[in-house]
């Protein structure tokens, strides 16, 4: 298992400063919460450690760096992610969707056969996000919460060592959410978890360690308890925090 | 949701369909090949229908289509002189027929049409025909099916298809004389424009060795490719060579473009006249008098050509189609095609295309651009070279004529300078 | 030496035909992301316009003049109809536009070949656009014709009008918030549907106005729009989406490559040329010359 | 399974009952003319196989088919010119409009019938590789790689249209009398090139079907839905993208090169913007997605085009335009689709309906 190490990230778009000098290490197994308010610069860290977005400073994932690389390259070495809005292949069944998350080495002779049976690396995966049932239904049949579960067994097939989900709880029911975190908690055991939520309700209850980001810097690092008595970021969220849920925003 | 649904359940055993396939083609396309060996078939010449009181001919032009300006008027003057033959009486006592196709400007579809036309409904000749690439695109077609084909249009020449009849001018009877009649003004020093097609490229070809042979010179030469617009470039080039002339085998829509930057460049027909092969009344009404008056164009017949076979076509044509319609070249020329069909057919007393090719050496026709007269050897037509010059009334005058008919000669072999061209 | 001045003005002029026939493209394929291949058709009507003006209106100076108003206006309703009829239903499928509108021009063409004839048209020009004016005199002139200088007055005219539009008046900012962020701008209470009929207009009245133009230099008739559409598209392409100014500078430097090229090779050749060239270009910057950089969802 | 066991089934008898009337009924009911209009036909629809597993599948709206159906094209009729005219003597428009006493180093290697006959289909995917290569790697897409191909196809056009003495101009290359030792004039051999394209056709719906039921082609409509998404599983969508466009060239080439013998010529003027947009619509008319549709939709618009145009020219130019405004903006799968409605229909599913399942198995 291994760690990922950020020195010194920053990313700059037309003179915007989106994300400016964070240091961040997450340590295997952890489940670290990413929170802020918009425009803190989150979501656009993930961008450039998935390499969407060009960044300067280093990134590096169990030793390895990943700033420069093409965005295939750095999932195949481990490194998967979801977006704030689910993105699945709609016109694909549940199934389909798996089974291309769990190809990415298959050689092209296997590419170019008709897939005779259900891997079991997608079986499993299937039956941990509670899916099995809709095995052949269009993806794009789902119901939201259903989607976000299917993005994340897809990073699960995938064997991704490091995944970096943002907002997986938007949208959800209460239950939902309470699944969710169950399921995160028990995948971290295994790999690394990073989320970026605005639910700070959902954050308290699983968070192993959190990272606040403001203005494209890390404002401060710790435990849930640790950081909420933070004097500074009760300032930035202007008492939010005591909120159960803060209103989430694209 | 661009798309329509992947349905994906699909099933698994389609090679072993595709196996039964491959066993039917493969035992078929034996049995084709089988009757083959015998070798190729020899007479299969097309059956023309003459049942009944009526004979069918096609008309072969482009209804649609960016030739479509052009062949039309083709077809129209084809058909008037249908409409005449079948108001005297038709031909052998049978009327006339037409049945029209459209070869929509595109190569193959001229062939596919020509089909129809010889082997679905029987025809006993076609007339049309505009670009070379379509005549050369139906000549196998006509060849094949020993059928006969009319073709209207001034062309290129170094072609004698045994099936085709060309009773427009071939070069000796359009470009020979102009060069000739440019020498005689002393414009000896000429710049060629022309679109990137066979007939300008074999013209220029042709007119390169006639400079050479005559102690002219050619100081440029441009293409551009068909339907371009944009000629301020060549317009500067025509300026900065300082020729006497320039010869213009530019088609249709280019004409426009060169003639209008021709004169924003500051050139007149004066300072460089321009000469035109492709230019006839109809392109002159949409080119605009203000840019071509003073130009000059040589064709074989103008709609002011004296002459009571003249007085009639035109009037006839007008009183059919409209008094702003103008005549021109290529619609006389098909005009007298369907007449000289008619000749020839009255003299081999038979419509069989063998019979009617045996009667055609000699046939003549009062022509509205004079008499004319096929010569059998070559199935082309002895022709009047005329030069005219355009007026500011779109009215083309005639400033020089042949004198008498030109013989044909497509391959240039009475011209010694032409010796090396095919 | 005059001639390496005269290539440069015709490719100049050039470069202003291309900025003309691509203006309106600018708006409605830079800004709103629509191809639509029937903007050949509105520089066709516009092209008819003067032609039925001038039937109209004796003089020619007049009738050209009158024309670029009601040309823009009548192109400019053919948009906005165009827009209301069928492209408003792809915003989201851009390449079913192309073929949607594809069909639109097809149609086009031939409505005006049953109302005007296959046959190209002939307008007048005025006098004063036949001449042409003499930089250097002697015996090796420099010449700048008049229809050319007043196309390039036109194309500039027309780029400064634009530019001013989108910039300084509220329906500039409305259609600028559109083109950055649709929802944003929906629930800030513009009407987005309102602002993209209204960008056709304008964008199609432009091609209309450059129909007028082209009414000068070449044919009129009904497949004269296809004969500059693709170029004109490539103008945009290369130029970059949504910039005026990456549009303006290819635009003239694609021009002036054309006349360069045309002089020293042949036409077919330039043209060629001028196409592989671009495709090229598109290797190293396949955004174009200009682009917006912004964080994007996927 | 028992459905998937009823689907193939009735997939089998579907190419079964094709393979009966392209190769028993067809021949049997058509004149020589009519079959040889239908040989011209199935020729475009062999290029709507390939525009379905691209753009249909893939999402690639290629605008530039002709370029690849011309590559095919010229390479199978450059060798049948060599081979009509002899050994040692140069194709005829050669002697006409050329100067060369020999032919050009690029016509030798198309003396070679079997050089000629990989070249109609390697040499359209040689060049869709390259140009693939360089405009998916840097993520030229959608419009831009529309109206990039349409520039394509013109540059190639005009090219293949300057070099006259070497190409035939715009009159391209005609005339041609054999094919592979059989004259063309016979009406026999004629049906022999119709059975040739049928079975070419066969074999390309099963390539096409296999590839589009294997696992690359569902990665295929992935990449097609979101590209982005795709990267990020670790895939390069580029690669991807290039086997559906290398493979959808190499069915334009085939088709071309069997358009030759069948209808005797190949010209610039079948490469241009304009006959590439033409192959497009067929497919969508028939629904670009399903490759039954996208077929028969390629031969109905092919029929639609000759029987409309043999009465009303100017109705073709009007019935055409109507066809794409109505098929892509009103009915985008085509009529593909409304056959998967109509039989949707009748059976009613409910338990298609039921998406919306609580969660609870998570634990």
């Amino acid at each position: 298992m291994s760690e990922l190490e950020i020195r010194g990230l920053r990313v700059t778009f037309d003179g915007f400063t989106a994300v400016d000098g964070v240091d961040l290490d997450v340590a295997p197994g952890d489940l670290r919460f990413l929170i802020g308010p918009n425009g803190a610069g989150k979501t656009t860290l993930v961008d450039a450690v998935t390499g969407l977005v060009k960044a300067e400073g280093s990134a590096k994932f169990g030793g390895a760096e990943l700033l420069g690389r093409p965005v295939h390259r750095i999932a195949r070495s481990g490194i998967g992610r979801t977006f704030q809005t689910a993105t699945v292949f709609e016109e694909l069944t549940v199934l389909q969707n798996l089974d291309i998350a769990a190809g990415a080495g298959r050689s092209m002779w296997t590419m170019l056969r008709r897939r005779k049976d259900v891997p079991e690396a997608v079986a499993q995966a299937m039956e941990t996000v509670g899916l099995t049932d809709l095995a052949d239904s269009p993806a794009g049949t789902l119901a939201h919460g259903q989607k976000q579960w299917l993005e994340i067994g897809m990073l699960l097939v995938q064997d991704v060592k490091l995944l970096l989900l943002d907002e997986p709880v938007a949208g959800m029911s209460h239950d939902e959410r309470q699944a969710t975190g169950e399921l995160l908690q028990r995948i971290s055991e295994e790999r690394t978890v990073v989320v970026i939520e605005h639910d700070m309700d959902f954050m308290r209850s699983f968070a192993r360690s959190v990272s606040v980001l403001h203005a494209g810097k890390v404002l401060s690092e710790g435990t849930v308890a640790q950081v909420q008595a933070d004097p500074k970021v009760q300032e930035v969220y202007l008492g939010h925090v005591e909120d159960t849920a803060v209103v989430q925003e694209a | 949701m661009s798309s329509g649904s992947g349905s994906s359940r699909v099933p698994r055993r389609g090679f072993l369909a595709v196996g039964a396939a491959l066993t039917a083609v493969v035992t078929l396309s034996a049995c084709g090949a089988k009757t083959d060996a015998a070798g190729s078939s020899s007479d299969k010449a097309a059956k023309i229908d003459v049942s009944g009181d009526t004979v069918k001919v096609g008309l072969l032009n482009s209804l649609s289509g960016t030739m479509a300006i052009s062949e039309v008027t083709v077809r129209d003057s084809l058909k008037l002189a249908i409409d005449e033959i079948n108001a005297s009486g038709g031909v052998l006592g049978k009327k006339i027929k037409p049945i029209s196709e459209d070869g929509a400007s595109d190569w193959p579809t001229f062939a596919e049409k020509a089909q129809k036309l010889i082997k679905e409904d029987g025809v006993a000749a076609t007339f049309g025909c505009w670009t070379s690439a379509s005549r050369k695109a139906v000549k196998p077609v006509f060849e094949k099916n020993k059928s006969l084909l009319f073709y209207p249009v001034q062309y290129e020449g170094l072609e004698q298809s045994p099936y085709i009849f060309y009773t427009g001018a071939t070069t000796n009877q359009q470009i020979v004389p102009a060069l000739d009649y440019l020498k005689s003004k002393g414009l000896k020093k000429l710049y060629l424009v022309g679109s990137d097609y066979v007939f300008p490229r074999t013209a220029n070809k042709e007119i390169k060795a006639y400079a050479k042979a005559n102690g002219m010179t050619i100081l440029g030469e441009d293409y551009a490719p068909l339907g371009s617009t944009e000629f301020s470039t060549i317009a500067n080039k025509v300026k900065a060579s300082k020729a006497d002339a320039v010869f213009n085998t530019l088609n249709g829509d280019s004409n426009v473009a060169f003639f209008k930057e021709y004169k924003s460049a500051g050139l007149t027909a004066k300072s460089m006249p321009v000469v035109s092969v492709s230019i006839a009344e109809e392109e002159v009404k949409s080119i605009g008098t203000q840019y071509l008056a003073g130009q000059l164009t040589a064709w074989n017949y103008y709609q002011t050509t004296t002459g009571a076979a003249n007085a009639k076509f035109v009037k006839a044509y007008k009183a059919k189609y409209g008094q702003d319609k103008p005549t021109s070249d290529p619609m006389e020329a098909a005009y007298t095609s369907v007449y000289l069909w008619k000749a020839m057919v009255e003299k081999a007393k038979s419509f069989d295309p063998e019979k009617v090719k045996a009667a055609s050496d000699g046939i003549t026709f009062d022509a509205p651009e004079g008499t004319v007269t096929v010569d059998g050897a070559t199935q082309h037509v002895y022709k009047t070279a005329r030069i005219g010059e355009i007026g500011t009334d779109g009215q083309i005058k005639e400033v020089w004529n042949s004198g008498k008919p030109v013989k044909p000669d497509p391959f240039l072999k009475g011209y010694s300078w032409a010796s090396g061209l095919s | 030496m005059t001639v390496i001045l005269g290539q440069t003005f015709t490719g100049i002029s050039i470069g202003a035909v291309l900025l003309l026939i691509a203006l309106g493209l600018s708006l409605t394929f830079g800004q709103m992301n629509v191809i639509n291949m029937a903007h050949g058709e509105f520089i066709m009507a516009g092209a008819y316009t003067t032609y039925v003006l001038q039937k109209s209106i004796s003089s020619a100076g007049i009738s050209l003049l009158v024309a670029l108003p009601v040309a823009f206006l009548v192109s400019g309703v053919l948009g906005a109809l165009l827009e209301w009829l069928l492209i408003r239903r792809l915003y989201l499928r851009p390449l079913d536009t192309l073929l949607v509108t594809w069909g639109v021009s097809l149609m086009l063409q031939q409505l005006a070949r049953d109302i005007f004839g296959a046959p190209n048209v002939q307008t007048r020009a005025p006098d004063w656009l036949t001449g042409n004016i003499e930089i250097i005199g002697g015996d090796d002139p420099l010449t700048f014709a008049n229809s050319r200088l007043f196309i390039l007055g036109l194309a500039v005219a027309a780029v400064v009008a634009l530019s001013l539009t989108l910039r300084l008046t509220p329906l500039g900012r409305r259609i600028r918030a559109v083109v950055q962020n649709r929802d944003l701008a929906e629930v800030s209470g513009i009407s987005t549907s309102t602002v993209d009929r209204t960008a056709f207009f304008l964008g199609s009245g432009l091609a209309g106005v450059a129909g007028v133009a082209l009414t000068l230099v070449g044919p009129i008739g009904p497949t004269m729009g296809t004969n500059v559409i693709i170029d004109a598209f490539l103008v945009i392409v290369v130029g970059g989406i949504g910039q005026l100014k990456g549009t303006v500078i290819v635009a003239f430097v694609l021009g002036v490559l054309q006349s360069v090229l045309e002089y020293s090779t042949t036409v077919s050749v330039a043209k060629v040329l001028v196409l592989v060239a671009i495709v090229a270009f598109l290797q190293w910057r396949p955004q174009g010359l200009y682009t917006l950089r912004t964080r994007s969802l996927v | 399974m028992n459905v998937l066991k009823g689907r193939s089934a009735r997939a089998w008898a579907g190419f079964a009952g094709a393979a009966v009337v392209l190769f028993a009924i067809a021949p049997l009911a058509l004149s020589d003319f009519r079959l040889g209009l239908l040989a011209k036909y199935l020729c475009t629809a062999m290029v709507a196989v390939g525009i379905c597993l691209a753009w249909g599948r893939g999402g690639l709206l290629t605008l530039g088919q002709g370029v690849f159906f011309g590559l095919g094209g010229y390479a199978m009729a450059m060798h049948l010119k060599i081979a009509d005219a002899g050994p040692g003597n140069l194709p005829d428009f050669m002697q006409l409009y050329g100067t060369a006493t020999e032919l050009p180093w690029w016509w030798k290697p198309f003396e070679n019938p079997l050089f000629a006959l990989a070249a109609t289909v390697l040499l359209p995917m040689a060049v869709a590789a390259l140009l693939g290569l360089f405009i998916f790697r840097r993520r030229v897409k959608g419009a831009y790689f529309a109206i990039l191909s349409q520039a394509l196809a013109a540059a190639l056009a005009i090219w293949l249209v300057g070099q006259q003495a070497t190409t035939g101009g715009t009159n391209g290359l005609t005339d041609i009398q054999g094919f592979f030792g059989y004259s063309l004039d016979d009406p026999v051999n004629q049906r022999l090139v119709y059975f040739v394209i049928a079975a070419a056709l066969l074999l390309l719906m099963a390539i096409a079907r296999q590839l589009i039921n294997s696992r690359y082609g569902e990665l295929l409509v992935a990449v097609r839905d979101s590209e982005e998404r795709v990267r990020f599983l670790g895939y390069d969508p580029a690669n991807v993208k290039l086997v559906a466009y290398v493979v959808a060239a190499g069915m334009a080439g085939l088709a071309g090169a069997l358009f030759v013998p069948a209808v005797g010529i190949i010209s610039p003027a079948l490469i241009g913007i304009v006959p590439s947009i033409e192959f497009v619509i067929g497919a969508a008319v028939g629904g670009r997605a399903s490759l039954v549709g996208a077929v028969l939709g390629a031969v109905a618009v092919a029929w639609a085009k000759t029987a409309l145009s043999e009465e009303f020219p100017a109705a073709w130019t009007y019935f055409q335009g109507l066809l794409f405004i109505v098929a892509l903006a009103f009915l985008p799968g085509g009529l593909a689709s409304l056959a998967v409605l109509v039989r949707r229909r009748r059976k009613a599913s409910p338990a298609q309906q039921t998406a919306a399942v609580p969660l609870g198995e998570a634990a």
